[in-house]
């Protein structure tokens, strides 16, 4: 323990002495991360600096080994250096799905060369990711995707489209599954990697409910990979998406909640103040299953890291963190009555409230739908027959 | 409550088949928003409303309307949810046109209105929530007119309208209904700001800062404004209670037909139990709120004194079983009902709209209960 | 209409006349209803005196043909004859599965032999009849019933048991399902009607959570039953089932919501008058969905005598009802706080706010399960493949 | 929050494996219901309780007891819960225990409380409704001790109790903290009227009819009673929220064995998906629930000021979500789930008496917006 109390009473003087002003605000939105990428576009100078600062020492990926660009920091050195960071409300110095998806994958499944070669980038900010899951013909049922990666030898040839691919407009590369055989549905699938500026591949943004894109169709044709760009074996990339799946809809469960504090994440109410006891009562109740939720929260994430947690327990956590969410929203506008219908007013500051509702809308959607969680809960845990 | 009658029938056919030809998403409301239309609704759709009559539909027969009621203003509404169609038919050819009812004001506007040419807006709300009887905007006396300050917000249609009827306060304070007056305030006497809402509907907040009104202005008798609002406001809520059925009817239709189209897992998604149990639920709650909307419509057309109390049953009933029907709409269609291509999210922003206009389900949840005496 | 004008005024005054002032009092509990039987127990003259009175003129059962004990009433002269009897609040003179599920049936189905015999008995309230559907292993899956009727050349022998038989132990006769043939799972089945006294027929009381025992197991033994007592053809049986469920599932639709007046089921809030505000939100939630659902029965009904309802549409109507009545007393409940805990306190009224409580949730499982209600509309109202 | 510790886990194993041994509902609640037992309880169940020295859970070790918190009594709670358990263990060895702690009645109570000889009861409600704050039984002062008047209701084991710790109203006025006593009022001092509950188990309504007290029956000191009883309700709502945790559980842990035995049109129920979804569902909400509870139990022990929060959020939630098991569990059982003879219906019954003790979801989920300051 002693050991740890150094590093934190060290962490916290670095950061003190080296996190910009600027850099201590909350995040307004999604637009204030920093993505990083080839050709990263930064809100500011402040912002530039700490994502350099702390990629420098490996402190944007604080647990990964310091061989491929982490910190090499245990488990308690990072939970500390989380907490000191929180502590001066110092924002995260790099958001990427390099780091919370692709990075995992790679950690877990990739070869040493393929390590050596993409976690370093990804550590330091200098690649911007996307994935290729989705197809227009396969939404829940991820696995009946029909992009096509023939062998030709040298390379991979690869004809399809997928859709829902965040931020494939700005994207350096793109982690994605395609089929490799046709022999089983589930062991015919590949992971694999490649540039976006590969000859045949091009995008086309969505435009959403909200009025944002922040996702694309994503078209290939005829795009030339190379063979070692495929990570784990060839017709067994279905495990490589699985894994990534349970992080991904770790992460979702905990999104617009406020983090992961317990009883941290705060009354919606006490924001809001209802002026109406009907509204209120609804708010209240609210209140009770959001802050239940963030025991919840808190709990799991100990029982994760533990290993206690049972490995489908993030489809309930997924589950009921997004319609939470979405019932959130809905509170919020009812709260906001007619100002809160305001679409395009500067007043409305351009229909934010509407706007993020709508948005919410996608939360149990997107990562596998409700439905699908549900019925991974019903099979995996409960054991139900059939299911 | 008897069944339609033929004529009723007839008359809702009729407006089932003008609606889904001319007043679909892709020919109007889709369209409007796309060329950044500033009324927000076709003029050329409005002058055929008036054509079949349909603005008159409220009007009596001796005056050149129809003369008929709210049931049947309630069957051409719920066609208008069905098909989202933007109009100023709820704000002036029903609570507008029941607000005149029997003044001198009907005389006046009544024969633009039934021609297309009349368009008019209900100004009540002066904060984010609804709450008449709270009326703070000032009509002073001065000469022979007065002087209104004060401000409104969420007026539909009000940046387009030719007639806001505002409803002012000339005695009394916030909270009593005797004191209110109802103005009908002409095109440019007070300051309009156009907004443009989540439905791509407009609206406006409108200030007035000293703006001068002719006595004539006076809807009705001064002080006695509630006896007009309250008929437009019960017409107006029952009204917007058969759009939200529509609504939910429309958004409920799409989403069983995409259920038997949708393949996943080699199957029909129809075929999964879950979503099946969730779409008979909704379906029952659909005609439920149906009913209850029709209910309200009758009590109203046969001046019982229950009407008050059906209208808000019915205005509460239907913006909850259509805000259900939008989310498992939208849920149920997976992504695409995530994008905007697709009609199902138009549905979802037109719910929060009508389930908003004219007060929430909080204020029609409380006001049953205030009504039966809790 | 004047002759209706004219049966209105002559009904007035007969009812005027001869109902008993205490048939004018409000029923109080399933134990105030007149059931009539061949050992029928009354609770007081004027209820026998009632009964009487009505089946004289066939108004026990207004609406059937006067040759069978019927009033030989129009529809719309039976309207008249129940308005005038809720004008004053009479009670119903005679409450039997006979009237209300057997009856119909018959009139349907039955051989004229068969109307002559049993209908004049029911509408003079001189025979009790039980309904043998359910078996221990047939529950919502009816068709799946076993109880076996062997061909004996004269007679049928029976052998078999039935659950959930309503009064089993008070009735004078069954109505009974049983498996005819074993060839097809729906036409191998036969309605019967036999005597409870028959040898080999038993009944148990089944003590419900309730603490109250309304249904029976009740058990066949090489019961003897004549050629001639089974309605409608043999291995015909489950058409006769089916219509008699849809009078059933109308039934309990409007079982406990104060009849279907439209507006005029009243405020549960006006009731409870509800002194906590949170609580008071969600009564007048409940309200709305009650004051809207009370509009539909009304509608319903008309849409129903009108020919314009969907045959499936009464599977919709029990399952919002049962589902609302369920909702009701969980608010009565907890209006009722600790009061309504008791169990068998005389302030409680020996917890009658309990009992009722749990009785209703019989009500979403007897008739048919809320599944299967939702199955059949899905089914035959949406379409739903598979369904 | 901590995981549970090795000794916690020993401890929940012991209470687990005990309860489910000899706890269950045809050696304990059945055969004490249906012998006309008037604790409502088996006092040799009490007796073994003792004996594995659950009764001193929260007596501080130097007093003799376990010396252990809110999470080690949780742990025990939610197996009580689970085995529909009747036992004095929540009144007595919980919140009385709690809110005698530190005083002198702890000397004179905790020594019949660890052998099983003392079973406690806490007198708080006066009405249907759960309001300590508006304790309005009167306590003057008389002689050198107090005379009480008025009235108590819903006083769990109140008819066979040695002690019932009373709240009365020293001073000050109905809604006030300030001006409560809390006082150990011995067996046979008030008139005690025994009550059966819906869920079988005994409590009483006790007449305050001049009741004389001498001045050591005050637990604490005058006009500070709050400081004891909300030791007391924090432990006892915590606690309650925990044995509602655990009648959640057992009563869904049935209904899924029930999913996967019974077969409806030749397949197993469980196999249905809209039955598999809600149970997925109910699923979640339990654990849900019981990370509330164990947090609240867990900021008691840590004197966190944000533990009456975390009390009230595990309360309603717990309430709430074992409303849902047990109304799941009896509709998908279906028949055989209303019969007395099954046990899922026992569970709807204690679900309903624990969920009001000590405040309903209404009164939790308004603390919840009180103390979070709206």
């Amino acid at each position: 323990m002693a050991d740890l109390d150094i590093f934190r009473s060290e962490t916290r003087a670095w950061l003190e002495a080296n996190c910009p002003a600027e850099m201590r605000e909350p995040m307004r939105s999604e637009a204030d991360a920093c993505w990083g990428g080839r050709n990263p576009t930064f809100q500011s100078d402040a912002q530039r600096h700490w994502m350099e600062l702390m990629a420098e020492r490996g402190w944007t990926v604080p647990h990964w080994p310091k061989d491929y660009g982490g910190g090499g920091l245990s488990t308690a050195e990072t939970k500390v250096l989380k907490e000191e960071m929180a502590r001066i409300g110092a924002r995260s110095p790099l958001t990427s799905f390099g780091i919370s998806m692709l990075g995992p994958a790679l950690l877990k499944f990739g070869t040493e060369e393929q390590k050596k070669h993409f976690l370093p980038e990804i550590a330091r900010g200098e690649i911007r990711w996307c994935q290729g899951y989705s197809e227009p013909g396969a939404g829940s049922d991820l696995a009946g995707l029909a992009t096509k990666a023939e062998d030709k030898g040298d390379h991979w040839l690869i004809n399809g489209q997928k859709v829902w691919t965040s931020y494939a407009d700005k994207a350096d590369w793109i982690f994605c599954l395609v089929r490799t055989s046709t022999e089983s549905k589930h062991q015919g699938i590949s992971f694999v990697l490649f540039d976006m500026t590969t000859p045949g591949v091009s995008t086309k943004p969505i435009k959403l409910i909200s009025g944002y894109s922040p996702f694309c169709e994503t078209f290939f044709d005829d795009v030339k990979v190379p063979k070692d760009q495929v990570v784990g074996e060839v017709n067994r990339g279905w495990d490589v998406a699985k894994y990534l799946l349970g992080h991904e809809r770790e992460m979702i469960a905990g999104m617009g909640l406020g983090g992961m504090g317990g009883l941290g994440a705060g009354s919606l109410g006490a924001a809001l103040k209802p002026d109406n006891a009907l509204l209120r009562a609804d708010i209240a109740a609210f209140d009770v299953d959001a802050l239940a939720f963030a025991a919840m929260s808190e709990r799991f994430f100990e029982m994760f890291k533990a290993g206690e947690a049972h490995p489908a327990s993030p489809s309930m956590m997924k589950y009921a963190g997004t319609e939470l969410n979405k019932r959130r929203h809905e509170l919020v506008m009812a709260a906001g009555g007619s100002d809160a219908l305001e679409w395009d007013s500067e007043r409305s500051k351009n229909g934010k409230n509407a706007r993020d509702w709508l948005r919410t809308k996608g939360n149990s959607i997107e990562g596998g739908t409700s439905e699908i969680q549900l019925n991974i809960v019903a099979k995996h845990i409960l054991g139900l027959p059939g299911a | 409550m008897p069944l339609l009658t033929d004529d009723q029938k007839m008359l809702k056919e009729t407006a089932a088949g003008f609606l889904a030809d001319e007043g679909g998403p892709a020919k109007q409301l889709r369209h409007w928003r796309d060329t950044g239309c500033t009324d927000g609704y076709g003029t050329e759709l409005w002058k055929k409303f008036a054509e079949l009559g349909l603005t008159g539909i409220c009007i009596p027969e001796d005056q050149g309307g129809l003369g008929l009621g709210s049931v049947e203003a309630a069957l051409v509404l719920e066609e208008i949810g069905r098909n989202l169609t933007p109009s100023p038919f709820l704000t002036t050819a029903v609570a507008g046109a029941r607000a005149i009812e029997g003044t001198a004001h009907a005389e006046r506007l009544y024969p633009g209105i039934l021609v297309g040419d009349c368009v008019l807006a209900l100004a009540v709300d002066e904060s984010r929530g609804h709450s008449p009887e709270k009326t703070g905007l000032s009509a002073e006396r001065r000469g022979n007119g007065f002087v209104l300050n004060g401000a409104k917000q969420f007026v539909v249609h009000g940046n387009s309208a030719d007639v806001i009827l505002t409803v002012a306060r000339t005695s009394g304070s916030p909270g009593d209904r005797d004191g209110l007056t109802l103005f009908a305030v002409p095109k440019g006497a007070a300051e309009v700001d156009s907004v443009t809402l989540a439905d791509s509907s407009k609206a406006a907040r409108i200030k007035f800062d000293n703006v001068e009104l002719d006595a004539d202005a006076v809807v009705s008798e001064v002080d006695n404004g509630w006896t007009p609002l309250a008929r437009a406001l019960n017409a107006g809520r029952a009204g917007a209670a058969a759009e939200l059925v529509g609504v939910a009817a429309g958004a409920s239709t799409m989403t069983v037909e995409y259920l038997k189209q949708r393949k996943q897992f080699g199957k029909l998604i129809g075929e999964f139990q879950a979503l099946q149990h969730r779409a008979a639920h909704l379906h029952g709650e659909i005609e439920i709120a149906r009913a209850a909307a029709l209910k309200a419509a009758e009590l109203i057309d046969s001046g019982d004194d229950r009407a008050e109390l059906a209208v808000a049953v019915a205005k509460a009933k239907a913006a909850d079983v259509a805000s259900l029907a939008v989310r498992e709409g939208v849920q149920m269609h997976g992504g695409i009902g995530m994008t905007d291509e697709h009609d199902i999210g138009l549905y979802l922003k037109r719910e929060a709209v009508l389930g908003e206009l004219f007060g929430d389900v909080y204020y029609h949840r409380n006001k049953v209960a205030e009504l039966s005496g809790y």
